[in-house]
């Protein structure tokens, strides 16, 4: 097995609701996968359970080969290893730009201020915003704050990052900025997982394209196949609304 | 901006000449300053010129307003106020640590903490429930009765300790509600940075929760202020017994308005800042 | 013999820690100071240290309220003094001494009252409106002898009596008859005594006993010495030289 | 829906066999269940068992937890709780309409009004800079001595006046702050359609700001519930005095804790209620 | 002069913000005129001074000859015979619907609800809400609320109506049935002012459309003509971005 990632039967119940319903796949050293599908179905909930911030009710997650959906493991140090970003950026809103990245590694690393700052402020300039490192979140715009919200999993250093339609609560002219990070990140080499609703962004950068729906991933290809050749009829319609 | 200024120019109004609505509203505020202020002018002389005719006024002036006895007392009762604001300043930061702790105690939620979680909800509901004086009473008199020697057994230990017993059941509630108040997001944001439990708490959720009930802690403590003057019945010389002292004294109630003089002067203007803290909250909120 | 008597049974040895109320009232103790031994209370207690073998000087006052008093656990006096009235219910959670003195019961009240009508005979008392200070004994003899008509109201300490006499909130109230003697004539405006329970047409008199801790071992030795004040007739004479002679006041019919 | 189940069933897991979530987590239940039991009756055992080993335990218990003295008095100091009832029942809709008229003095707009507003002001300002008990000895000596005649000096109706005039104070400020809470479009709605000042206020804005503020009235009702028993220093005789007389007949605070119970049977469910009521505000507002 | 009402040079400021900078307009009886313009050109102002929501500043506003903008005339009997819907609804929640209606007149005029009853009933069977009287706000949808909000301004009789971007607050299949009250109300020869961004409906229904800008009256003409050719370059530009 030489996936970084890899899902296997993976379910998910809210109640009565089944929102994952045996969802398989693999996500390779490197590899970018954009999840697409209407609203509902499934793509934040999958998304939280691969860095457990959901437990999954049945199924394995490999991560590096090792099982990290065993009931009972601490999920404190899987969680520094997969960082996420949600839709809302969720930025603490009582600490500046530069205290909220720093929070994390200083408390689970023990690394001090002194320590972190110049690799921090060497992301922040990366990102366009090292004039807006004491800024606290409400004194910056939404595109602003999602890229601080990215910093601040990257600044954990994690071996792969999650990304949950983080560009869909913004203005449509503060969207480019944001994903100018993930072209980024993508030269990089960063793992991603990546839900999102710009079609245009996945077909350009993804290296596979799931398609879910009602909870299970429907078709997944290479970005460039499932958008010209759709094998599923539900696929075919979702693209067609939505291009 | 000029382009706008020229317009207006143009329209014939000129902000220097007063448009209709200002001639009439000039007119209606001189008229309406004069009704308030011959209104109010005869409220107070109503009230200067009718109360004195009452009866038993002058009883009363004599019992309740008497300067001489005012002049005597008040230094005294001053000074006796310096033991109110002492027993609240040790009693304050104590609430503030039992509350918070109880909040906490609450919110535990590991299974084993179950009796922790069952004991924060009987702290709360029992000492929010009983009359501030009874619990003083109990506390006061009987903890001191197991036998603890000198000077283990003052009232102002035990006092406090009712006080703090009492306020600090408000003083959880309020922080409990700030702590619910905290989107979820918050502590999945958290938890998602690999924080632990105890740090997603202790750096995101309480400095938020706490920040948010100021406004609601401060009314506690004003209302604690006050209460401390119960604290006499079980022995230490505050305002309010030294007040009662001196009435014994001079057969007179003029000590007690003298006190009431000195707490107004500390919780007026403490109660319009908290009011002033919760408006702008409340403002925020909607 | 006396003087052995006490010996490791104080609260500090060789020293009597006495205690009594804040303020301590006329004619009890004059002045507030209980050192001066001035006052009925003062003097017979300086008399009983006398007798136990306690210098003036071996003698110290401290003060405390009525609940400090009988709050269980151990005190900060030898013995409590501010007539506290001898029941066999408080006996059971605290000891008393012997009686050091015997009151009667007086019905204080103002002139308007009396002008009003009201009279020294059980009839006249049962119509007036009533008020006592609650931890005293007056309440029971109140409910028991007098039963007034309409329920009384109850007050903290004596000023708050007075103040509601003042407000003629209550028409009488019943002290003891040497506070209710000192209160008519200096602090109650135009007060006056409208008649008096004498203790010994009483079934339950009023007695005033020294308060202790509960089988405190130095009971002994203060009964020892009251009986001893009593017999002498020493007692009598610093009761005839501080509390006033009550005779202008009638006996209650 | 069954095509759902028979993907269910395809994957291999059927809703009777347990996923390997649901086997960890029944042994984590059963073993956290084992712990709270546990954990619940040691806390239980060493409350029980080492408390009375305390030197002076015996003397508490006999001054405080006095079976003989408690059975003796209970049915009196039940009886004494009929009068707090009683003063509440006659307080609470006194102070409601008070409180609400105040409130309304305090909204008032035209400037011929400015007396009154003045007088909202300082009347919320004052009564709640005071502790209750002062007020309640000076209006409770104080009018009366003003040479009423019987039965208008009557302790009952003065002592009830001090309760009015403080939690007036306080209902005054929840109500306006209910008023405030009102989005100004509702007044403009009200006024398009014609209605006056008056029944814009009597219509729109009080039926919603009243329904707003019932969990924050509700906490004021229980504290004035507690707040009667400070009637007794000017002589009622309600539970706190009936057991203030019986510890000196009986020199036993065991009374008291009878009146605590008495208290905690009525306040603990209000004040559960009025919580329940105000979380679910809050959880409608956010 | 036969305009039901007419405005002259009014002005309305907000502190420094001159909002409406002298409107000349005339509504003729039985006439519908349409308002459009960009956000903030002040057409909700506009409306909320015309039945003296707001008192202007300076101007004249006739009503029926009668200049009801004088100052310190009492608003309320004007108000009575002008109605007004918001954006917003503005329902009361704490009464049925029927209750909504019904509290204006029963306050001011004296009528008891088995007065009113008869003709009220009569209302809500017309625009479809027969079955909904006795529904609060919070049971309705924003459709049926918004088609309350406008029973309850005619429940008034009002002398003509004035509705404030009444659909801008719908979802989309909602809008329909609120525009057919307003076909309806046409049809009986209501005299209305309608702030509106619906241009398709401004150009089928409206007689006369003026657009704002900026607080000033800069172009009005007939739909027809207003649409197909503007003669402002300001109107064509906002034409262009919303047609
Ligand atoms: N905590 C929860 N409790 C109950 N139901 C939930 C919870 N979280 C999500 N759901 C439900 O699970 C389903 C899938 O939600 P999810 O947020 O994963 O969808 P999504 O694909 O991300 O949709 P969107 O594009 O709107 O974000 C929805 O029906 C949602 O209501
Ligand atoms: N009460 C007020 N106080 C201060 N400024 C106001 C007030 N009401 C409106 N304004 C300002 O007046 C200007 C015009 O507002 P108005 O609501 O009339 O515009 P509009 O054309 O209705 O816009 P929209 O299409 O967004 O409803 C805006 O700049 C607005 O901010
Ligand atoms: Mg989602
Ligand atoms: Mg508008």
């Amino acid at each position: 097995m030489n996936a970084k990632l890899s899902l296997r039967g993976v379910r998910k119940r809210f109640g009565d609701l089944e929102v994952c319903k045996g969802i398989d796949l693999d996500v390779a050293e490197g590899e970018m996968v954009c999840l697409i599908g209407s609203s509902g179905s499934g793509k934040s909930t999958l998304l939280r359970c691969m860095n457990l911030l959901e437990p999954i009710d049945d199924g394995e997650i490999w991560l590096d080969g090792v099982d990290i959906a065993e009931p009972g493991l601490d999920p404190q140090p899987i969680r520094q290893r997969i960082g996420i970003v949600f839709q809302s950026y969720n930025l603490f809103p009582h600490m500046s730009a530069v205290e909220n990245v720093m929070l994390a590694p200083r408390r689970t690393k023990g690394l001090s201020r002194a320590d972190l700052m110049p690799r921090i402020s060497q992301l922040f300039e990366k990102f366009g915003l090292a004039d807006r490192m004491q800024h606290f979140p409400d004194q910056l715009s939404g595109g602003q704050q999602q890229r601080v919200a990215i910093i601040r999993a990257l600044a954990m250093e994690p071996e792969m990052m999650l990304f949950d339609e983080i560009t869909s609560a913004l203005d449509p002219e503060l969207v480019g900025e944001v994903l100018d990070v993930l072209r980024e990140l993508r030269q990089q080499g960063m793992t991603m997982v990546l839900a999102t609703h710009e079609m245009g962004f996945a077909r350009e950068l993804a290296d596979k394209v799931c398609f879910l729906d009602a909870g299970m991933i429907l078709e997944q290809a290479p970005a460039e196949q499932l958008f010209s050749a759709p094998k599923e009829e539900r696929t075919k319609a979702f693209l067609a609304r939505v291009l | 901006m000029s382009d706008t200024a020229q317009q207006t120019g143009l329209a014939g109004a000129s902000p220097a000449k007063p448009t209709r609505r200002e001639i009439y509203e000039a007119s209606v505020r001189r008229r309406s300053n004069r009704i308030a202020l011959f209104s109010t002018l005869s409220v107070i002389v109503a009230i200067v010129l009718l109360i004195p005719l009452a009866p038993g006024w002058e009883a009363v002036q004599r019992s309740f307003f008497n300067g001489r006895v005012f002049a005597a007392t008040f230094p005294g009762l001053a000074e006796a106020f310096l033991l109110n604001v002492m027993i609240f300043a040790w009693s304050a930061p104590l609430i503030a640590l039992t509350g918070l702790a109880i909040a906490l105690c609450r919110d535990a939620r590991a299974p084993a903490l179950f009796p922790l979680r069952m004991f924060g909800v009987a702290y709360t509901d029992i000492f929010r429930g009983l009359p501030v004086v009874l619990v003083i009473y109990i506390v006061g008199f009987g903890i001191p009765g197991l036998g603890l020697p000198r000077p283990w057994n003052s009232p102002y230990i035990w006092g406090t300790l009712a006080l703090v017993l009492v306020y600090s059941a408000y003083v959880a509630e309020v922080i409990r509600s700030g702590i619910d108040s905290i989107h979820q997001s918050q502590r999945s944001a958290a938890a998602s940075l690999g924080l632990s439990d105890g740090d997603t708490m202790r750096f995101v959720v309480l400095p938020q929760a706490i920040r948010n009930v100021v406004p609601a802690n401060m009314n506690l403590f004003i209302a604690l202020q006050k209460d401390v003057a119960l604290l006499s019945f079980i022995g230490p010389v505050e305002i309010f017994r030294q007040a009662g002292v001196y009435k014994s004294l001079y057969a007179n109630f003029t000590p007690y308005v003298g006190a009431a003089l000195i707490f107004l002067a500390l919780t007026v203007p403490a109660t319009r800042y908290a009011d002033y803290l919760m408006n702008k909250q409340n403002k925020q909120r909607s | 013999s006396h003087a052995n008597c006490a010996a490791e049974k104080t609260l500090t040895e060789g020293t009597l820690t006495i205690a009594t109320g804040n303020p301590a009232y006329y004619p009890w103790v004059m002045n507030d100071a209980p050192e001066s031994g001035e006052g009925f209370e003062a003097a017979v207690a300086y008399a009983i240290a006398g007798k136990m073998g306690f210098d003036a000087d071996a003698v110290t006052w401290v003060r405390t309220s009525f609940d400090e008093a009988i709050q269980p656990g151990p005190k900060n006096f030898d013995f409590n003094m501010q007539q506290y009235s001898i029941t066999p219910e408080r006996d059971e959670m605290v000891d008393f001494s012997l009686p050091y003195y015997t009151s009667a019961m007086a019905v204080l009240t103002t002139q308007s009252v009396v002008e009003a009508g009201a009279t020294a005979t059980i009839e006249s008392l049962k119509g007036l409106k009533w008020g006592a200070v609650a931890t005293t004994t007056a309440l029971p003899i109140l409910n028991n002898v007098i039963q007034p008509e309409s329920d009384a109201l109850l007050y903290n300490d004596n000023a708050d009596v007075n103040a509601a006499i003042m407000a003629g909130q209550i028409d009488a109230a019943l002290y003891d008859l040497p506070t209710a003697l000192y209160l008519s004539a200096v602090v109650v405006d135009g007060g006056a005594l409208l008649g008096q329970f004498p203790a010994d047409q009483s079934q339950t008199p009023d007695q005033f006993g020294l308060l202790m801790e509960n089988g405190n071992p130095l009971k002994e030795c203060v009964d020892a010495a009251i009986s001893e004040l009593t017999e002498s007739g020493e007692l009598a004479a610093i009761e005839a030289q501080w509390l006033a002679e009550a005779t202008g006041v009638p006996v209650v019919e």
